[in-house]
C-alpha cells in the first residue's frame, strides 16, 4: 500500500500523455496520481498525529544494507503534504500558465517524475533509498529547469544547478556511507537511535562535513547558494513548486531528518549556523536590489532557507521547532508569491520591477493576494510568517551564548527582517503602486483566468488562517512533525499569536521599522548598491568551467597527441622501469657460473648478427639494403637455434623469414625506397639511450634466465613423448599433442590476420611507381624465361620436400605449419616466375576456403574425441597393418596436423597472392 | 656461450627498439621484426641453452628442453601473422593517409572544445 | 590418357627416387609411397606445367650430365686459381653467343650450363631467344669461347631435346 | 677402408671448405660486380658439393643404408645457382652497375 | 681427425661468412649487397652440414634444404624486384 | 556434453566464424541468423556452466586430457562466468546492432565478430600463462581487422597506432613469459603460483621483472597510464558496434591482472603483493587522464572513449586494493561500466548514422536535433554512466566506495570516485544539453524503430543490473570468492597429489 502510494506520481507521469493536445485533460490527469496519493495519505493519517509512523520494508540489495523502507512519521508526513498539496495546485495553475506551444504532456510527465522523487525523499527509511530519490529530484530538476531548452540561460541554469546539487550529491553519498559504517545500518530508525554513537565516533567530523555538503547544495545556502537565481530560467510553476516548498526544502529537510542523529556538536553549530546566517543576510539583502521580480523571489528563498538553517544550526529543540513551522509558513507564502510573480509575468510579459507599475488598477485581485503573501513573507503579524519569524528572534535571544557571541544571532536576526520587510515592501509597491507602467510589452495587463488564481487563494487562505489561529489549524500538524523531526523529545512551546511585550516582538518591530525606512530611501541605496563591484557568481562559475576545460584540453592534448612515436616512447621507458626494478628490488647474483665454451664459429655468427642488426638500425632509410640486412640477421638467427640444437626452429624461422621478406619487397615497391632524415640529432641520441636502456634490461634478464637452473617440466615432455604422444620429436608432440590448443589458436591467428589482409587490400589502390627509386625506367622482361622454365619442376621438387617434412613431423624435426609454408612459397615461386594472372588462371583453389578448411579439420579433429568421452583434442594413436606396406603408426595428431598445414597455406597465400594482384591492376590500368 | 647469446639478444632489442621509433613505417616494421627475432631467442633461452642434442626422444643423450622450443614456434607463427597484418596496414595507410609517416601530428589539429 | 595421367613420366621416375632418397629407406611402404608421390605432384601440379618438354633421346641426358659434372670440377680449380691470383690480369668480357637451340627447356639448361661451368656466367637471353648473354671472368678469344660451348654443350643438347 | 673413407671425408671436407673461401674471396676482392658474380655461383657452390659428399661418407655408415640425402640438396643448388647468377646479372644490367674498364663487349639494355 | 677437420673447416667457413658480410657492407651496388646475401645463405648451408657431421645427428639437414630453397626464392625475389620494382606481377 | 563446457565458449564462436568463412556466398540474412544463433548457443552454454558451476562449483577442463601442468587446463570459475556474461551481453547489443546494415560494409564482419568472441572467452577462460599469451593474440588481431571495418583514414591511423603498440605489448609478453618459465619451470598458472610461493634467489629476481612486465603488457590492453593515449581515437575511430564491443576489450587487462597476480603474486611468498602500490598509483593517474580528457570530449565518441580510460582507472585502483568485498564490487562495476561505455558508442554511432560523420561533435549547433527517443536513451545512458541513481552506476560507484572504505588508501579511492563522478556530470550535463536542447530546430532525418529498440534493450540491461542487483551482487562475490580462493584453484587444476 505504502508503494503504491510511492509508485503513484511515477505511474501519473505517463498519463498526461494520453491527453493529446486537449489541455484539460491533461492537466485532469496529471492531478489523478497526486490527489488519490494525498487522499491515502490523509485517510491514513491517524496514528502518524498520535506520534507514531506508517512504515513498510522489503530488502532490496541488503549486502548493500539497501532496503526499500517507506517510513511516514510526522515530518515525512508534513512534507508529503506539502509535496502533493502544492503539487496539486501547481498543475492546476500551470495548466493556464503553459502556452501552446509548451509540450504540456512533457512538462506533467517531468513534474510528476520530480514530485515523485521528491515524496521518495521525505518517506523513505532507509538513508541509501533516499540517496536514490535524491538524485532522482536533482536529475528531475534539471530536466524542468532547462524545459524551455531552446533558452540558452534555461540551459546554462539547468546545468549549473546540476553540477551544484549533483555534485553535493555525491558528498551525501560519501556521508551516508560513512554513516551507515559508523551505526552498521542505513534504516533511519537505527540511526536515528544511534547519535550518541555517532557524534563519538572518530569519523564524525568527515561524515557530518559531507553530510552538510549535501544538504546546503541543495538548499543552496552560503557558499553553494549561487545556482538558485540562475535556475528561474525555469517555468514559473516549476519555480513555485521546486523552490518554495520542495526542491530546496529537501536540504532542510535533510537537517530535520538527521537532526536527533547529527545535532548537538560544536562544529554542527558552527557550521550549520555560519552558513544558514550568511545564507539568510546575503539573501535578504540581495533579494532588496533585485529589479526582476523572480529574482527578488529567488534570494528571499535563499534568505529563508537561511533563516531554516539558522534555527537548526541553533541546536535546540525550540529552534527545531521553529524550523519546522518556517518549512510550512514559507512553502505557502512563498509558493503563492512566485504564483504571483507568474500570473504578472504572464499578463505584463516582463518581470522587470522597474518597468511593472501601478498593477493595483489592472488586477486589482491578484494584488491582494501578492500583499497577503508579501505580508506573511514580511512577518507582519496576523500572518503565519509573523508566528515563526517571532520562535525565530526568540530563539536567536535563548542561545545561552556570552559576551559577543550573544548579541550576534539576534542582531543578525533583527537585521535580516529589516531587508525582508524592505524586499516584501518593494514587492507589492514597487510592483502594484509607484506610477505607471513603463512600455509593457503586453499592455494593458488584466486578470489572468479565474481557475488560474485558485491555488493562489488556497494558499494565501492557509497563510491567513495558520496567523489568525495557528492552534487551530497548524498545532497536530506542527505537533506531528516537530515531535518527529525530534524524535519523540517534543519541547513544551506555545503556538499563540499574542506572548505579551517582549523582545522578540520589540525585533519583530524594529524589523517592520527599519524596513519601511529602508524601502523609502531605496533610491540612495540602489545608487549604493549599483556603486559596489558586481559579483556574478554564474559568469564566475562557468568561467571556471570553461577554463578547467580549456585546462583539460591542453593536458590532454600532451599525452594523446596521435604521435605513435611519443606513445611508443612512454612504453618503452615504463618498460625500462619495470626490467631495471625487477633487476634492483631483488638480490642478483652476477657472478659467472659455468658457461657453455664459446668457439670460433659461433663468435663470427654472433658478429655478423651484430653487424647486420646495427647497420639495419643506422641505415634503415636505404630501405632495401636494410631489408638484405634484416634477411641476414634472420638467417643467423636460424642458424642460431641450430647451433643450439633447436632444428624445429631453425626450420620454422627460415620458411617464415623468407615469406616475411617477399612481403616486405611487396610492400616496398609502393613505398618509397628510401627515406629523409627526420629526427634531430638530439631526438636520436635521446631514442638511442633509451633503446640501450632496453636492450641492457632486456639482455639482463637472458643472461639471468641461461645462468639459473630450476626444476622445469623437460623431462616428463621427453619421457611421455612417445607412450603418450605417439611421436619422437617432442617438439612437434607437444605442438599438436600436449599443447595442441595453443596451436589450435596460432592457426586461428594466422588465418584471422589472413581474413584480415584480404579486407585491408579490397578496395586498396596504390599507384605503381613508374620509375625506380633511382629515377630508371623498370625493366621491360616481366618474367624472365630462365627462371619461368626453371620453376616448373622447382615446384614438385619443394611440394615433394614439404610433404616429406610434414609427414616425418611427428617424429623428426617437420611438422604442419613448416611444410605448409614450403608449399606455400613453392607456390610463390610460381606468382614470382610466372606472374599473378598465370598462376591465377590455372590454380581454382579458393585460398580462403582452404584456409577454413584446415580450421575445420582442426576443430573436427579436435571435437573427435567427444565421440570417446575425452576432452577436446584428446589423441589417439596406434599401429595399423597394411598388406605389402606392413605396420603403419598413425596418430590422430597427424590429422590435426592437416588442419594446421592447410590453414598455413591458405594463409599465407591469400595474404601474398592478394597484395600481389594490387599493383598488378594498376600497371594493367596504367598500360605498363 | 651464455654471455654471448644474452649480448646478441639485448643488442637485436636495442637495434629493434631504435627502428621502432623511426618516424616512418618501414623501419618501424623492421624494427619489430627485430624485435620478433630477439624475444624469440629470449623464449629459447628461457629453457637455459646446453650443447646436447636436439628434443627428440627416439636419440639418446642428452637433450634441450623441448617446451620453450615449442612455444618460440607458436610465437614465430603468431610474429609472423602480426607482422604480414602490420605490413598491408602500412600500404593502406599509405594508400589512405599518402604518406608513410606514423604520427597524425600533422593532420589539422582538433580545435578546442 | 597416359599424358594425362603421366604428364612428365621422366620427372616423376626422378621425385619417386628422390623420395626414396630423402626418406633413406627402402621398405615397401615407402616404395609405394615414393611411387605415389612420383605419381601424384606431377599430376596435381600439371597445370602449373602445361606442355612436356619434347626429350627425344633421354638417356644421353647422363651422358650430357657427366661432361658438365666433369667441367664442374675441373673448371673450378681454374677459377679458383684466377680468383687467388692478381686480379689486374683478368680479362673480362661480354660474349654475344647465337643460340641455335629453340625450346625453352633446352636453352634454359644450356644457361645454366654455361653458369655452372667455370669462367662463364649467362647473363641473359635475348627477348627473341636467338642468343644468350655470357659474361666471361677470363677471355682471350670470344670466338673460341662461343665455339666451345657450342661443340661441348648445345650439340649434345640438341640432340637430346631434338 | 674406414682410414679410406675417413681420408677421404678429410679431404673432402677440408677442400669443400677452401672452395667455399676461395669463392667469398672472390666475391670480396674481385673488382666488378659480374666478375664478382663468378666466385660464388661457382666456387662455392662446389665447396658445399664437396662438403655434401663428405657428409654422405660419413653418415653412411652411421645410418641405416645409404646416406643419399644429401644429394637433394646438391640438386637444388645445381638447378637454382645459375639461375640466381643470372637473374643478379640481369638486374646488375638494369641498374647499370660499374664494370672494370677492361671488360669487353657490351651488356644489354634491360 | 675428422673432428679437428671440422673444425678447421667451420672457422674457415666462418670467415668466408666474415667476407660475405664485407661484401655485402660494402656493395657498392645492390646488386653486390645480393650477392653476398645469396652466398652467405650457401655457405650457411655448408655450415650446417659440417655442424651435423661434428654432432654426428642428421637432424638439421633439413635445414639446409630448406636454405637451399628459400635462398633461391628470396634472392629471386629481391632480384625480381631490382628489375621490375614488383616481385609478384 | 556438460562435460565439455568449459571448451565451448571458445569453441562455439570460433565454429560459428568457420561456418560463415563458407558462408561468404550465403545472402546476408542467413549470414545474419547464423550469426545470431551462434550468440544463442553460446548463451545457452552460459547458462548451463552457470548451472554447473552452482552445482559443483569451478570446473576444470584437460585439454587432450592431459593433467596439467603438462597439458592445457582451462577453468570456468564464477569470475570467468562473471566476465563471459558481460561479454556475451555487449556482444549480442553489437551484433544486432550491427545487423541492421553496418555490418554489409565487410562480407567477414560476421567471421571477425565470432573471432573476436573466441579470443576474449578463451582469455578468460584458459588457466594456462602461454596460452592466455595466445588468446591475446587471437582477440587481438580480430580487433586489428575489426577496427578497420568500414575502412578511412581515421581508422587506419589509429589502427597502425593500436597495432604497433600491441605488438610490442605482445613482445613484452613473451619475455615475461621466458622469464617466469626461467624462474619457476611451469606455465600453468596453478603450477606457477604454487612455485612463486618458494621463488628465491636469481630466480626471484626474474619472476619479480616478469611480474612488472606484465604488469605493463596489461596496463597497455587495459589502457592505463602511461600507455593510454592511444585508446580514445582508436575507440573514437571504430565503428559503432565495434567500439562497443571494444568496450569489454581493456576489461580483458583488468581480468589478466586479477586473475594472474592474485594467483601468482597473491599472499604467499616473497613476492607477494608486488606491485599493488604501483598499480594503484598508475590507476590513479588513469583515473586522472580519464577524467580531463571526458571533460575536454566534444563529441559523444571520444567523451565514450575517455570513459572506458576513465573506468579502466577505477577497476585497476580497486584491483590494486584488492579483497573479497572490494573485488565483487569491482566485477559489479566491470559489468556496469562495460554495458554502459558499450550503449554510448551505440548512440553515438547512431547519431551518426543519421546526421553525418560529425553529428556527435556538440560545438556544431546548427546541425538538427538527435530527437527525443535518441534524446531519452542518452538520458539513461548519462544517468547510468555518470553514476546517478536509479541505474547501475549509482550501485556501482556505491558499492565500490563502501568496500573500499576501510582500506588504507580508501582516501584516495573515494576522492577519485567522487571527483570523477562531478566531471562526468558536468561533462554529460553539457553533452547532453548541447546535443538535444541547444540544437532544438528540426529533428535528424532517419528516425529507425529498430535501432531504437536495440538501443533500449542495452538501456533496460542496465536497469536490470540495479534491480537485480542482489542476486547480481551475490554472483560478484562468488566470483571474487572463486578468484581469491587460491588453494582451491590449485587443488582443482593440480590435483591431490599436488604440494
Ligand atoms: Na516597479
Ligand atoms: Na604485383
Amino acid at each position: 500500500m505504502l508503494y503504491l502510494f510511492l509508485a503513484l506520481p511515477f505511474v501519473g507521469a505517463i498519463l498526461p500523455a494520453l491527453a493529446g493536445n486537449n489541455r484539460n485533460l491533461g492537466a485532469s490527469l496529471a492531478a489523478l496520481a497526486p490527489l488519490a496519493a494525498l487522499t491515502g495519505l490523509l485517510l491514513n493519517a491517524g496514528p502518524i498525529f498520535d506520534g507514531g509512523a506508517l512504515v513498510a520494508s522489503v530488502p532490496w540489495a541488503p549486502t548493500l544494507g539497501l532496503n526499500l523502507t517507506v517510513r511516514i512519521d510526522g515530518l515525512a508526513f508534513l512534507f508529503a503534504v506539502l509535496v502533493l498539496g502544492i503539487g496539486l495546485l501547481i498543475i492546476l495553475y500551470a495548466r493556464y500558465y503553459l502556452s501552446a506551444r509548451d509540450s504540456m504532456p512533457r512538462f506533467y510527465a517531468l513534474l510528476l517524475f520530480f514530485m515523485g522523487a521528491m515524496l521518495g525523499i521525505v518517506v523513505s527509511g532507509n538513508l541509501l533509498m533516499m540517496l536514490v530519490f535524491w538524485e532522482l529530484t536533482s536529475i528531475a530538476s534539471f530536466l524542468l529547469i532547462g524545459f524551455w531548452s531552446h533558452r540558452e540561460d534555461a540551459r546554462k541554469g539547468a546545468r549549473m544547478a546540476l553540477a551544484i546539487t549533483g555534485g553535493g550529491g555525491l558528498c551525501l553519498l560519501a556521508g551516508i556511507l560513512l554513516l551507515g559504517n559508523i551505526v552498521g545500518s542505513y534504516e533511519l530508525d537505527v540511526v536515528l537511535a544511534a547519535g550518541d554513537v555517532i557524534r563519538a565516533h572518530p569519523l564524525y567530523a568527515p561524515m557530518l562535513i559531507l553530510v552538510l555538503l549535501g544538504a546546503f547544495t541543495k538548499s543552496a545556502q552560503f557558499p553553494f547558494h549561487f545556482w538558485l537565481p540562475h535556475a528561474m530560467a525555469a517555468p514559473t510553476p516549476v519555480s513555485a513548486y521546486l523552490h518554495s516548498a520542495t526542491m530546496v526544502k529537501a536540504g532542510v529537510f535533510l537537517l530535520a531528518r538527521l537532526f536527533p542523529a547529527l545535532s548537538g556538536t560544536e562544529l554542527w553549530t558552527l557550521v550549520v549556523s555560519s552558513a544558514g546566517m550568511a545564507t539568510l543576510l546575503i539573501g535578504a539583502y540581495v533579494a532588496l536590489f533585485k529589479h526582476d521580480l523572480k529574482g527578488l523571489l529567488a534570494y528571499s528563498t535563499l534568505s529563508h532557507l537561511g533563516l531554516i538553517t539558522l534555527l537548526f544550526g541553533f541546536n535546540t529543540p525550540l529552534a527545531a521547532v521553529a524550523a519546522v513551522f518556517h518549512i510550512i509558513n514559507h512553502a505557502t507564502f512563498k509558493a503563492s508569491l512566485f504564483m504571483a510573480a507568474g500570473i504578472i509575468d504572464h499578463e505584463t510579459g516582463t518581470r522587470d520591477m522597474r518597468r511593472i507599475n501601478g498593477l493595483w488598477k489592472y488586477m486589482p485581485h491578484t494584488a491582494v493576494l501578492a500583499m497577503v503573501a508579501a505580508a506573511a513573507m514580511a512577518g507582519v503579524p496576523l500572518m503565519n510568517g509573523f508566528l515563526s519569524k517571532e520562535m525565530f528572534f526568540a530563539e536567536s535571544l535563548h542561545l545561552g551564548l556570552s559576551g559577543i557571541a550573544a548579541w550576534l544571532p539576534p542582531l543578525v536576526a533583527t537585521l535580516a527582517g529589516v531587508f525582508s520587510v524592505a524586499y516584501s515592501v518593494r514587492f507589492i509597491h514597487d510592483v502594484f503602486f509607484n506610477g505607471e507602467p513603463i512600455d509593457l510589452p503586453k499592455y494593458p495587463p488584466h486578470e489572468p483566468p479565474r481557475y488560474m488564481k485558485i491555488p493562489v487563494e488556497i494558499l494565501v487562505a492557509v497563510c491567513v488562517l495558520v496567523g489568525v489561529a495557528p492552534a487551530w489549524i497548524i498545532a497536530p500538524l506542527l505537533d506531528a512533525a516537530a515531535g518527529a523531526t525530534l524524535n519523540g523529545n517534543l519541547p513544551d512551546y506555545s503556538l499563540a499569536v499574542w506572548h505579551g511585550l517582549n523582545l522578540p516582538l520589540m525585533m519583530s518591530v524594529i524589523a517592520l521599522v527599519g524596513g519601511l525606512l529602508i524601502y523609502a530611501f531605496r533610491h540612495r541605496l540602489f545608487s549604493l548598491h549599483e556603486r559596489l563591484p558586481e559579483v556574478d557568481e554564474k559568469r564566475v562559475f562557468e568561467g571556471l568551467v570553461r577554463m578547467s576545460q580549456g585546462l583539460a584540453w591542453r593536458v590532454t592534448r600532451v599525452f594523446e597527441n596521435d604521435s605513435l612515436q611519443d606513445y611508443l616512447r612512454a612504453m618503452l621507458m615504463a618498460l625500462v622501469l619495470a626490467l631495471f626494478a625487477g633487476l634492483w628490488l631483488s638480490p642478483v647474483d652476477w657472478r659467472l657460473p659455468q658457461m657453455l665454451p664459446v668457439d670460433i664459429p659461433t663468435v663470427a655468427l654472433g658478429a655478423l648478427l651484430v653487424v647486420a642488426a646495427g647497420v639495419t638500425a643506422l641505415w634503415h632509410r636505404k630501405r632495401v639494403f636494410a631489408l638484405l640486412l634484416l634477411s641476414v640477421v634472420g638467417l643467423v638467427v636460424s642458424v642460431t637455434f641450430i647451433r643450439f640444437s633447436a632444428p624445429d626452429l631453425a626450420l620454422t624461422q627460415l620458411v617464415v623469414e623468407v615469406v616475411t621478406v617477399l612481403l616486405l619487397m611487396l610492400a616496398l615497391f609502393f613505398l618509397p625506397d628510401s627515406a629523409a632524415l627526420e629526427s634531430t640529432a638530439r631526438g636520436r641520441v635521446r631514442d638511442a639511450v633509451l633503446s640501450s636502456l632496453v636492450g641492457i634490461g632486456v639482455g639482463a634478464m637472458a643472461w639471468l634466465m641461461m645462468t639459473t637452473d630450476v626444476p622445469r617440466l623437460a623431462d616428463w615432455f621427453m619421457a611421455q613423448s612417445v607412450p603418450g604422444g605417439g611421436g619422437t620429436n617432442v617438439v612437434n608432440v607437444i605442438l599438436v599433442d600436449f599443447r595442441g590448443f595453443d596451436t589450435f589458436g596460432e592457426i586461428t591467428v594466422l588465418a584471422i590476420a589472413a581474413l584480415g589482409i584480404y579486407a585491408l587490400l579490397r578496395e586498396l589502390y596504390l599507384k605503381a611507381p613508374e620509375l625506380n627509386g633511382r629515377g630508371r625506367p623498370w625493366a621491360m622482361e616481366t618474367h624472365p624465361l630462365i627462371l619461368e622454365v626453371v620453376s616448373r619442376p622447382l615446384l614438385s621438387l619443394s611440394l615433394l620436400v614439404s610433404l616429406y617434412i610434414f609427414l616425418r613431423g611427428h617424429n623428426l624435426p617437420g611438422g604442419g605449419f613448416i611444410a605448409g609454408l614450403v608449399t606455400s612459397v613453392a607456390l610463390l615461386m610460381q606468382y614470382v616466375a610466372n606472374g599473378v594472372s598465370w598462376v591465377q588462371s590455372r590454380i581454382r583453389s579458393h585460398y580462403l576456403a582452404v584456409t577454413g578448411i584446415g580450421l575445420s579439420v582442426a576443430l573436427v579433429t579436435g571435437m573427435g574425441s567427444w565421440f570417446f568421452d575425452r576432452p577436446f583434442l584428446t589423441s589417439a594413436h596406434g599401429y595399423l597393418t597394411l598388406p605389402v606396406i606392413g605396420k603403419m603408426h598413425l596418430a590422430s595428431a597427424l590429422l590435426f596436423d592437416i588442419g594446421v598445414y592447410l590453414t598455413v597455406v591458405g594463409a599465407t597465400l591469400l595474404m601474398l597472392s592478394r597484395l600481389g594482384r594490387v599493383s598488378t591492376l594498376d600497371r594493367k590500368r596504367g598500360g605498363h | 656461450m651464455e654471455l654471448l647469446l644474452s649480448l646478441a639478444i639485448g643488442w637485436l632489442v636495442a637495434c629493434g627498439v631504435y627502428l621502432l621509433l623511426r618516424a616512418r613505417t618501414f623501419p618501424v616494421v623492421m624494427g619489430l621484426t627485430l624485435i620478433t627475432y630477439a624475444v624469440n631467442l629470449f623464449l629459447f633461452a628461457s629453457g637455459g641453452i646446453t650443447d646436447a642434442g636436439a628434443p627428440v626422444a627416439s636419440t639418446d643423450g642428452p637433450w634441450t628442453d623441448p617446451l620453450p622450443q615449442a612455444l618460440v614456434l607458436t610465437a614465430i607463427v603468431i610474429g609472423f601473422a602480426m607482422t604480414a597484418y602490420i605490413v598491408i596496414l602500412s600500404l593502406r595507410a599509405l594508400g589512405d593517409l599518402g604518406d608513410d609517416h606514423v604520427d597524425g601530428d600533422r593532420l589539422p589539429p582538433e580545435d578546442q572544445p | 590418357m597416359f599424358a594425362k595421367l603421366f604428364p612428365h613420366p621422366l620427372f616423376s621416375a626422378l621425385l619417386a627416387v628422390i623420395w626414396l632418397l630423402l626418406a633413406a629407406s627402402y621398405s615397401a611402404g615407402q616404395v609405394l609411397l615414393a611411387l605415389l608421390v612420383g605419381w601424384g605432384l606431377p599430376f596435381f601440379s600439371s597445370a602449373l606445367w602445361p606442355r612436356r618438354p619434347p626429350l627425344a633421346k633421354p638417356l644421353a641426358m647422363l651422358g650430357f650430365i657427366a661432361t658438365v659434372l666433369y667441367d664442374i670440377v675441373i673448371a673450378n680449380v681454374v677459377v679458383a686459381l684466377l680468383i687467388l691470383g692478381p686480379s689486374r690480369r683478368l680479362k673480362p668480357a661480354f660474349v654475344v653467343y647465337p643460340l641455335a637451340l629453340e625450346d625453352r627447356l633446352a636453352i634454359t639448361v644450356l644457361a645454366n650450363t654455361i653458369s655452372l661451368t667455370p669462367g662463364t656466367v649467362s647473363a641473359d637471353v635475348s627477348l627473341t631467344r636467338h642468343a644468350l648473354l655470357i659474361h666471361a671472368l677470363n677471355v682471350e678469344d670470344e670466338e673460341e669461347l662461343v665455339r666451345s660451348i657450342r661443340e661441348r654443350y648445345e650439340k649434345p643438347l640438341q640432340e637430346i631435346f631434338g | 677402408m674406414d682410414n679410406l673413407i675417413e681420408g677421404i671425408i678429410v679431404v673432402a671436407v677440408l677442400a669443400g671448405a677452401a672452395f667455399t673461401l676461395v669463392g667469398s674471396l672472390g666475391l670480396a676482392k674481385l673488382p666488378d660486380f659480374y666478375m664478382r658474380l663468378h666466385g660464388p655461383t661457382k666456387a662455392t657452390t662446389l665447396g658445399v658439393g664437396a662438403i655434401l659428399i663428405a657428409s654422405m661418407l660419413f653418415f653412411s655408415p652411421r645410418e641405416a643404408g645409404l646416406s643419399l640425402h644429401e644429394l637433394m640438396v646438391a640438386l637444388f643448388l645445381f638447378i637454382t645457382a645459375p639461375v640466381s647468377a643470372h637473374i643478379l646479372a640481369k638486374a646488375a644490367m638494369h641498374g647499370d652497375v660499374k664494370r672494370n674498364p677492361k671488360t669487353r663487349g657490351e651488356p644489354w639494355e634491360q | 681427425m675428422i673432428d679437428l677437420s671440422l673444425r678447421i673447416a667451420a672457422v674457415v667457413v666462418g670467415l668466408a661468412l666474415l667476407l660475405n658480410l664485407y661484401r655485402l657492407l660494402r656493395g657498392p651496388d645492390l646488386a653486390d649487397r645480393l650477392l653476398a646475401l645469396d652466398t652467405m645463405y650457401i655457405n650457411s648451408i655448408a655450415m650446417i652440414i659440417l655442424y651435423g657431421m661434428y654432432r654426428e645427428t642428421t637432424l638439421y639437414f633439413e635445414a639446409a634444404l630448406l636454405i637451399a630453397l628459400i635462398g633461391f626464392v628470396s634472392t629471386v625475389a629481391v632480384a625480381k624486384f631490382l628489375l621490375r620494382g614488383d616481385i609478384i606481377e | 556434453m556438460n562435460a565439455h563446457l568449459p571448451v565451448l565458449p571458445v569453441l562455439v564462436p570460433m565454429a560459428t566464424a568457420v561456418l560463415l568463412i563458407f558462408g561468404q556466398a550465403w545472402s546476408r540474412g542467413t549470414r545474419r541468423w547464423l550469426s545470431m544463433a551462434g550468440l544463442v548457443v553460446q548463451g545457452a552454454v552460459l547458462a548451463t556452466l552457470g548451472g554447473v558451476l552452482a552445482g559443483q562449483g569451478p570446473q576444470a577442463y584437460f585439454l587432450g586430457n592431459w593433467s596439467a601442468p603438462f597439458g592445457i587446463v582451462l577453468v570456468a570459475d564464477h569470475l570467468s562466468l562473471w566476465l563471459l556474461w558481460t561479454t556475451w551481453a555487449l556482444a549480442t547489443a553489437a551484433l544486432v546492432y550491427a545487423c541492421r546494415g553496418a555490418d554489409g560494409v565487410n562480407r567477414r564482419f560476421h567471421v571477425l565478430f565470432h573471432f573476436q568472441l573466441m579470443g576474449i572467452n578463451g582469455a578468460f577462460l584458459t588457466g594456462d600463462l602461454f596460452n592466455l599469451f595466445v588468446f591475446f593474440e587471437v582477440l587481438l588481431i580480430a580487433s586489428y581487422t575489426l577496427l578497420n571495418h568500414g575502412g578511412g583514414k581515421a581508422r587506419t591511423r589509429a589502427a597502425l597506432h593500436y597495432v604497433t603498440l600491441n605488438l610490442v605489448g605482445s613482445s613484452v609478453f613473451l619475455i615475461a613469459l621466458g622469464m617466469l618459465y626461467a624462474s619457476l619451470g611451469t606455465l600453468n598458472m596453478a603450477h606457477l603460483s604454487e612455485r612463486m610461493a618458494a621463488v628465491e634467489g636469481t630466480a626471484e629476481t626474474l619472476a619479480r621483472g616478469a611480474g612488472y612486465l606484465l604488469l605493463l603488457v596489461f596496463g597497455l590492453k587495459a589502457a592505463l597510464v602511461p600507455m593510454y593515449a592511444w585508446l580514445p581515437r582508436t575507440y573514437a575511430a571504430a565503428s559503432g558496434p565495434v567500439a562497443a564491443l571494444f568496450a569489454i576489450m581493456t576489461k580483458v587487462g583488468v581480468y589478466a591482472v586479477l586473475r594472474i597476480f592474485t594467483l601468482l603474486y597473491g599472499e604467499q611468498g616473497r613476492l607477494a603483493g608486488l606491485g599493488d602500490e604501483v598499480l594503484f598509483l598508475v590507476a590513479l593517474l588513469t583515473l586522472a587522464a580519464g577524467s580531463l580528457g571526458v571533460f575536454s570530449a566534444h563529441n559523444l565518441r571520444r567523451l565514450s572513449a575517455w570513459m572506458v580510460v576513465l573506468s579502466a582507472g577505477i577497476l585497476m585502483a580497486a584491483v590494486a586494493m584488492g579483497g573479497a568485498e572490494l573485488l565483487g564490487a569491482m566485477l559489479y562495476y566491470l559489468a556496469h561500466t562495460t554495458l554502459a561505455t558499450g550503449l554510448l558508442f551505440l548512440l553515438a554511432d547512431r547519431i551518426r548514422e543519421r546526421g553525418g560523420a560529425e553529428a556527435d561533435d556538440w560545438r556544431l549547433a546548427s546541425l538538427p536535433s538527435p530527437g527525443p527517443a535518441l534524446g531519452i536513451l542518452f538520458l539513461v545512458a548519462a544517468v547510468a554512466a555518470v553514476g546517478l541513481p536509479p541505474l547501475s552506476g549509482f550501485f556501482a560507484k556505491a558499492q565500490l566506495l563502501l568496500a573500499s572504505h576501510d582500506h588504507d588508501w580508501s582516501w584516495w579511492y573515494w576522492l577519485a570516485l567522487l571527483g570523477s563522478s562531478l566531471i562526468l556530470l558536468l561533462a554529460f550535463s553539457r553533452a547532453g544539453s548541447s546535443l538535444f536542447w541547444r540544437r532544438s530546430g528540426q529533428a535528424m532525418a532517419g528516425y529507425e524503430p529498430l535501432a531504437v529498440l536495440v538501443l533500449a534493450g542495452l538501456a533496460a540491461t542496465l536497469l536490470v543490473l540495479a534491480l537485480a542487483q542482489q542476486p547480481l551482487m551475490e554472483l560478484a562475490a562468488k566470483a571474487a570468492a572463486d578468484l581469491l580462493d587460491v588453494d582451491a584453484y590449485r587443488q582443482l587444476v593440480l590435483g591431490k597429489e599436488a604440494g
